[in-house]
């Protein structure tokens, strides 16, 4: 595992999305091959990546996640043969989209992960979790209509 | 309000060990809805299922938390608990506190409070679960085959033996497959021809069977049990049944200028043509492009010798429809192109061959009548040098990153066969490993040493060059830390195999997952090996995976035993974790369906009461038969009309919501 | 410009007349000279109140929603940048498009009753405008105003064209102005993060959720709104703190990328002056860099880029730009 | 059209021959090769080892003035292509080698890789194209021509994307252009030996009698290559077995502009 | 410098990972200069693999080596034995004093023919 440095001891929450075939796998594949990441990863099954709705890594981030991570069959894999595909185009529109908005680029993240990646699913969870943490709590999305000094 | 019982297993000490399994159960005893909570050392033994099934009734519980491994393992286990205790088995969540939690963290704390975050989670989704009933299905009583190699023959015979009609499609004008094109067999070294023949002759004469050869799958539609498949026959422009296999249209035939595939292109073939001598069905083909009469409209000698009638210069392509409940994916493999290896002088020297073309040259009814003579001149070979691992264990990106798998074993039996017919030729192998597992595999590969005195070279080579008339190989002899320079009249490539090209498009159109490799993936590594992710789509032999002949007709065997399986079935149970659309919700806007993989949503025009008034609207209907579940559809939905049932968003959210409470 | 307006009125009763159409849409004269409103004529009688001038700059596609599902045939007046949203509305089946009749009728930019007034002029009368002057007249006397200074946000980038018209009313020919659209939302990206939320928390923190923005939306045309629905869990309806009020325009902008023309109006009628548009033309911008120029309602077909894809697309991670 | 070149030391001195047979065919075909200013020897050999900076800056430099004069490099002698083609790689697909580069030469605009690197015998395939050369060829080699390639032009292939690294055709095609008869021979991509005469002159004179052994069993009459320490190598350490050419130089010949 | 870090050192500065070869002897199957070498283009590797880099420093193989390429172009696993062997030599050369070749040593090798490039050449390959 990779070392951490915290803001102060703090810990950030991460919500992970995985899909059932591949990335769901991979999390299964990364415990039972023992590769450790940090706990605050929690993950939410979906069927496919393209079951993530925008509003639902808004509405994390709105209740205090510091970090959403959507994982998904790689491009080609897809289970249900196109699911991935569209999560790539909706989730790049959406996290540029927030980075416009002035939200770290480094809380949102996408990454393809095959049931085969035990190994790059306890990576990508350490580094994500890392710079996750580098970032700090995330206040913005939960405060944006709070007016400066309020 | 829901009444749940919360169940923490302890998977002996993969879970208790790191989790405080009875804190979790303690913690959540008061969260919403949970009226009960129990821990125990093995929730999926009979003892542990039996505690679920009493708390269910004592507690007259309407969903449960099973906290254990990944639902991947055991969460069909819990619905079936549930089920037999009279509960929907879409009331039962997993927490997966094994895989995600105590498997990968080591401090006891930290990993209690996950576990507990992770019930909770799932105890969330479950407040909000709704009790789903599968839908049925008929299930079409017919398998169709996709290949008919010695995979697609072994499958449709043991499936038409439990009485079902079968289908083979075949994109060649014989069933047959590279086995036919095999002179011997290893260990055991018998005439492959001679076992493979009877299977094909039984496949033509089992009347449950159907034999669409020069056919390819040009469509599918449907699902599990229920498939609608466009076959497309081509024009053979020979009428099947008329055609007698006399043969005498191949005599006449003027334009011989055809390389014939069957013998990997070492000789020439006429225009009108049956593959080989055994080919099923006995039936001429017409090649196109080498057909004077079809190129010129001049010629028509074999129409005016057949006396059976049965040439047709007319014929076009035909498309057939027939509906399935099974499919199995059988097609095989080809030796990998070589371009990329021309440090082995392939390409510019006619007496660098593949051990598939070797294979044609050793046989009786190949090219050379079964003579080892070398392609150039025609003279016997002295010195035969065999380069193993041609493009195979390659992660350059000149080759493939596996192990064929057979090459160690051909290749000895071809150094044994050559040194048992022509004792005075001096036979090399170049070998980086030399790989045996199987039943008197590795004694057969030491009999070519030991006793026929074959000479193993451990090392590569590193180039094949012309000189003086002679193919001067040299390559590397690790043992003795040497470069050797070895003189040789035929140089033989053990050339990586990969799976025949249309696998993809047939992947396609079975929407079945793919590795990089395009090896069709099964739904899992160990204990699914022969089913594809796709329900209702089997696969068998070389597609999945490189294998020998023997683990292919077992796989063959296997997935037919699987397709029995479900055809026995008179209806199947679906999938209920699909997509619907609110009708009072929906828009009409279609954009749910351009983005459905399945072509599951449609729309219908309805009247609909909505406060108070009648109105008529465009409303989407999902075909829940034909929808996966995968909800594409729900995000494209603006108004969020379109949801998934198990995986609802309004679940969803309150996952998000819980994990979010810290 | 009174030319037009004649030759329309003289159109919308030719129609209403000869019962061709059942109904006209098109403006009404409001309290004030700048305050027009939509409206349905439904005889040669109500047509007296009829106006067009430099104050229309309502989209009066949305309206046909519901008009389209009535009796007879509707005629309907469509500036260009109309006519993009009219083609999304058909696309996607909520306007039956063979019981509209489309006059497409000339726009020289409308004008901004707001930017006037900022100029410092109230009581506003009447407005006379030629090329590049307007000549405004108050209760209080009269000035002469620069045009590229009070259009409407959505005018001053505009070079949109017609893309559905049964008939025309057009007599002059608007010149094509030489403006990057994009121009803010480039200074906005230019910024730094924290700028970057600044802004928006400044911008976004004037919302009163009075859903204006959502109610004149061609696009967000939703029969029942996410925001109205308390199974979508993003549901509210009062203006508060939650999540749901929070994101409500980034949920919104997201809802309706891919599907927006650009037509301007979120801004146009915000009583706050949040520059909504430039949320939406954030998205309209990234679409057209990363995955090839589209402009919805261009046609009545197709997909839109968020329902199709390309297996070399982008990663998220490389869409991001390099910022600062 | 003109092209910025890059000459290369031995071109300037022991290799004139090269240079100036390449020149004045160029402008026979309508190209004119434009001497880049100030170039400074490239280094001879390419530097494998990741920290080496230093030795690939002349490098650099020649091809951040080709990107703001045209935005190709045109070379002629083989290892000047090797190291400037692979040293471009490094600025384009190395961060670490690219941004270490650009800080010690403090260039207005960083360089990134931008410009395209071409061998005079690429131009002649892709710019003029070996038909239109055919078609001006007066004087036809009619005679029987072996390519030397060695190894500097085709290694490592995945950078130099010159052509197919054990089956080249890029020279035989320029033969064939020329009237002449290409001979395919094993030993076209074997090297002749390089520098390691200076320590070990047994190695190139068994490589360079390898390579013309091979090439006249084939039937060459007369071997061409690209390189000049090659040509050395090949003439003066291959016991006369066959005359060796710079490419170049019967190019002018078909041309009929050799001086 | 320990044995490992200077292990770590040339594996670094040959940017060549050697734990991917599969130990076929591709590289030394193709070698020209095979014969001329004491420890073999193959050995380089699975030498350095296995942290005898002190054996490689004292190799006269570094300085036969042709960084020919043929090795690099034919591994099936993207190792390139010549960036080994180059990093090797360059470790020498570097050290103080450890040049392969000294100016004085040049003039009686030179003839007239011979090319700029191959002095520059051997200069660059053989010294600091």
């Amino acid at each position: 595992m990779q070392e951490i440095t915290t803001k102060e001891g703090f810990v950030p929450n991460i919500v992970a999305f995985c899909c059932n075939w591949c990335s769901y796998a991979g999390a299964d594949l990364a415990g039972s091959s023992r590769l450790s990441y940090p706990a605050n990863v929690k993950i939410i099954r979906v069927p496919c990546s393209c079951r993530v709705n925008p509003m639902f890594v808004l509405k994390a981030f709105q209740r205090g996640a510091d970090g959403v991570i959507i994982c998904g069959c790689h491009p080609g894999d897809c289970h249900y043969v196109t699911g991935n595909y569209y999560t790539r185009r909706r989730m790049a529109m959406l996290f540029s989209f927030l980075d416009y908005l002035g939200i770290e680029r480094d809380r949102t993240r996408l990454e393809w992960v095959s049931a085969a990646e035990g190994a790059k699913f306890s990576a990508v969870m350490n580094d994500f979790v890392a710079k996750v943490t580098a970032l700090g709590e995330n206040k913005k999305l939960s405060d944006l209509r709070v007016k400066e000094g309020e | 309000m829901q009444r749940i019982g919360v169940f923490i297993c302890w998977c002996g000490s993969n879970i208790a060990a790191t989790v405080d399994v009875e804190r979790v159960a303690d913690a959540v005893k008061k969260d919403q809805g949970v009226v009960y909570s129990a821990t125990y050392q093995y929730m999926c033994s009979e003892n542990g299922q039996q505690l679920i099934k009493n708390a269910i009734k004592e507690h007259s519980l309407t969903g449960i938390v099973v906290g254990s491994c990944s639902p991947r393992m055991h969460e069909a286990t819990f619905r079936k608990t549930a089920e037999a205790a009279g509960l929907n088995s879409y009331m039962v969540e997993i927490a997966n506190i094994r895989e995600h939690c105590s498997w990968i963290h080591k401090d006891r704390e930290e990993a209690t409070e996950k576990a507990i975050i992770l019930v909770r989670t799932a105890i969330a989704k479950v407040n909000l679960n709704a009790p789903l009933s599968a839908g049925e299905s008929p299930v079409i009583k017919r398998a169709l085959v996709i290949g008919g190699g010695i995979a697609g023959i072994q499958a449709a015979l043991d499936i038409a033996e439990a009485g079902f009609e079968v289908d083979i499609v075949e994109k060649n004008a014989t069933i047959g497959g590279r086995m036919a094109q095999i002179d011997k067999t290893f260990p055991t070294l018998d005439c492959s021809a001679c076992i493979l023949t009877p299977k094909m002759v039984d496949c033509a004469q089992n009347e449950k069977i159907d034999i669409l050869s020069y056919s390819e799958v040009e469509e599918v539609k449907g699902f599990v049990g229920n498939f609608s498949v466009k076959i497309k026959r081509k024009a053979r422009f020979v009428d099947e049944k008329k055609c007698t296999g006399c043969k005498l249209c191949m005599e006449k035939c003027p334009s011989k200028k055809g390389l014939d595939e069957f013998n990997m292109k070492l000789n020439k073939r006429p225009a009108i043509y049956i593959p080989f001598a055994q080919a099923i069905p006995n039936v001429a083909v017409i090649d196109p492009e080498q057909c004077i009469k079809l190129k010129t409209g001049k010629c028509g000698l074999c129409q005016k010798v057949c006396g059976a009638g049965a040439i047709d210069y007319t014929q076009k392509d035909e498309y057939i429809e027939r509906g399935y409940g099974a499919i199995v994916v059988a097609t095989g493999f080809k030796p990998i192109e070589l371009n990329a290896f021309n440090e082995f002088g392939y390409s510019e020297n006619q007496d660098v061959i593949t051990s598939l073309e070797l294979e044609r040259i050793m046989n009786a009814a190949g090219p050379t009548n079964g003579v080892l003579l070398r392609p150039s001149d025609g003279e016997h070979p002295k010195v035969i040098t065999f380069i193993q691992c041609v493009g195979s264990r390659d992660t350059s990106g000149c080759g493939k990153p596996y192990c064929s798998k057979i090459c160690c074993m051909y290749t000895a039996k071809h150094a044994m066969l050559i040194r048992e017919k022509y004792p005075d030729t001096e036979v090399h192998v170049f070998y980086i490993d030399v790989r045996t597992p199987g039943k008197n595999y590795d004694e057969f590969f030491r009999r070519a040493v030991e006793q026929y005195g074959v000479d193993y070279i451990k090392g590569m080579v590193g180039k094949v060059y012309n000189e003086n008339g002679k193919l001067m190989v040299q390559g590397s002899n690790l043992i003795d830390n040497e470069q050797v320079l070895i003189e040789s009249d035929l140089v033989v490539l053990a050339a990586a195999i990969e799976p025949e090209p249309s696998v993809r498009k047939i992947a396609t159109l079975l929407t079945a997952s793919i590795d990089t490799n395009n090896f069709l993936t099964e739904s899992h590594a160990k204990l699914r090996p022969v089913e594809s992710p796709t329900a209702g789509v089997y696969l068998a032999g070389v597609c999945q995976g490189p294998k020998d002949i023997p683990e292919t007709v077992s796989q063959a065997s296997a997935c037919a035993a699987k397709v029995i399986g479900l055809l026995v079935k008179d209806k199947l149970k679906t999938n209920p974790c699909v997509a619907s659309a609110n009708e009072t919700m929906c828009n009409g806007c279609s954009q749910c369906a351009s983005v459905c993989p399945y072509g599951a949503i449609t729309y219908v025009e309805k009247e609909l009461r909505v406060d108070g008034k009648t109105e008529l609207r465009r409303i989407a209907s999902v075909n829940p038969a034909v929808c996966q579940g995968c909800g594409a559809c729900t995000v494209t939905c603006p108004s969020g009309a379109m949801d998934l049932k198990g995986f609802s968003s309004k679940q969803i959210m309150s996952e998000v919501e819980e994990i979010c409470k810290r | 410009m009174k030319e037009v307006e004649s030759k329309m009125l003289e159109r919308a009763k030719v129609l209403l007349e000869s019962g061709e159409v059942a109904r006209v849409i098109g403006w009404r004269k409001g309290a004030f000279c700048h305050d027009p409103e939509p409206a349905s004529f439904e005889s040669v009688d109500e047509l007296k109140d009829f106006v067009y001038d430099y104050f229309c700059g309502a989209n009066l596609s949305k309206y046909l929603i519901a008009e389209s599902k009535k009796e007879g045939k509707t005629a309907v007046f469509l500036k260009p940048c109309d006519t993009y949203s009219f083609n999304q509305l058909v696309k996607e089946h909520r306007i039956n498009r063979e019981k509209i009749h489309v006059i497409a009728v000339e726009c020289m930019a409308k004008l901004d009753i707001g930017k006037i007034k900022a100029k410092g002029l109230s009581a506003v009368t009447g407005v006379e405008v030629d090329g590049e002057q307007v000549k405004v007249q108050t209760l209080y006397g009269e000035a002469v105003l620069s045009k590229t200074e009070i259009v409407l946000a959505k005018c001053a980038t505009c070079n949109k064209t017609h893309q559905v018209k049964d008939e025309e009313i057009v007599l002059h020919e608007r010149p094509v102005r030489d403006v990057n659209r994009f121009a803010e939302v480039e200074a906005l990206e230019q910024m730094t993060a924290e700028e970057r939320f600044k802004f928006w928390r400044e911008q976004l923190s004037k919302c009163i959720r009075c859903n204006a923005c959502r109610n004149v939306c061609p696009a967000c045309s939703c029969i029942k709104c996410v925001f109205d629905n308390p199974q979508s869990g993003v549901a509210a309806k009062a203006n508060d703190d939650k999540f749901e009020e929070q994101l409500f325009h980034i949920i919104r902008a997201y809802h309706v990328a891919g599907r927006c023309t650009d037509c301007g109006e979120c801004s146009r009628v915000c009583p706050q002056g949040i520059p909504l548009h430039l949320l939406n033309r954030k998205f309209i911008k990234d679409i057209d860099e990363t995955y090839g120029e589209f402009q919805a309602g261009e046609s009545a077909e197709g997909k839109t880029p968020l329902t199709e894809y390309r297996e070399s697309d982008l990663e998220p991670k490389d869409v991001l730009k390099e910022g600062k | 059209m003109k092209i910025c070149y890059y000459p290369g030391c031995t071109l300037k001195t022991k290799s004139q021959a090269l240079d100036q047979t390449a020149r004045l065919a160029a402008l026979a075909l309508g190209v004119e090769m434009e001497e880049i200013e100030n170039w400074q020897c490239c280094g001879a050999v390419y530097p494998m080892a990741r920290d080496e900076i230093a030795t690939k800056l002349s490098a650099v430099r020649a091809l951040d003035y080709a990107k703001h004069n045209g935005g190709r490099l045109l070379t002629l002698c083989s290892a000047c292509h090797n190291v400037i083609k692979r040293t471009n790689e490094d600025m384009r697909s190395d961060g670490e080698i690219c941004s270490r580069a650009n800080n010690y030469l403090q260039l207005e605009e960083s360089y990134r890789g931008e410009t395209e690197v071409l061998h005079y015998l690429e131009m002649l395939k892709t710019v003029v194209g070996f038909d239109n050369i055919a078609q001006k060829v007066v004087k036809p080699l009619n005679r029987k021509v072996g390519a030397y390639y060695g190894c500097l032009l085709l290694r490592p292939s995945g950078v130099m994307a010159f052509d197919n690294p054990e089956n080249p055709t890029i020279i035989e095609d320029f033969i064939r252009a020329l009237g002449g008869t290409p001979v395919i021979y094993p030993f076209r991509n074997e090297c002749c030996g390089a520098y390691v005469g200076l320590k070990n002159p047994d190695l190139p004179k068994k490589q360079s009698e390898r390579i013309l052994r091979s090439a006249k069993e084939k039937g060459a009459e007369e071997v061409i290559t690209a390189c000049p320490l090659c040509l050395y190598n090949l003439n003066e350490k291959g016991s006369g077995i066959l005359p060796v050419k710079y490419f170049t130089e019967l190019l002018a010949e078909a041309l009929g502009v050799k001086s | 410098m320990t044995v490992k870090e200077q292990c770590e050192n040339v594996k670094r500065m040959s940017g060549t990972d050697v734990r991917k070869c599969m130990k076929c002897g591709k590289c030394s199957g193709r070698c020209p200069a095979f014969h001329e070498m004491d420890i073999k283009p193959h050995q380089f590797v699975s030498l350095l693999a296995q942290g005898r880099i002190e054996e490689l420093l004292k190799s006269e193989a570094i300085w036969s080596c042709l960084s020919c390429m043929a090795c690099v172009e034919r591994c099936p696993r993207a190792v390139a034995p010549a960036a080994v062997i180059e990093a090797v030599r360059d470790t020498v050369i570097r050290a103080q004093g450890a040049n392969g070749m000294k100016a004085e040593d040049i003039p009686p090798m030179v003839d007239e023919l011979i090319p700029q490039q191959l002095l520059m050449s051997a200069y660059r390959k053989y010294n600091k």
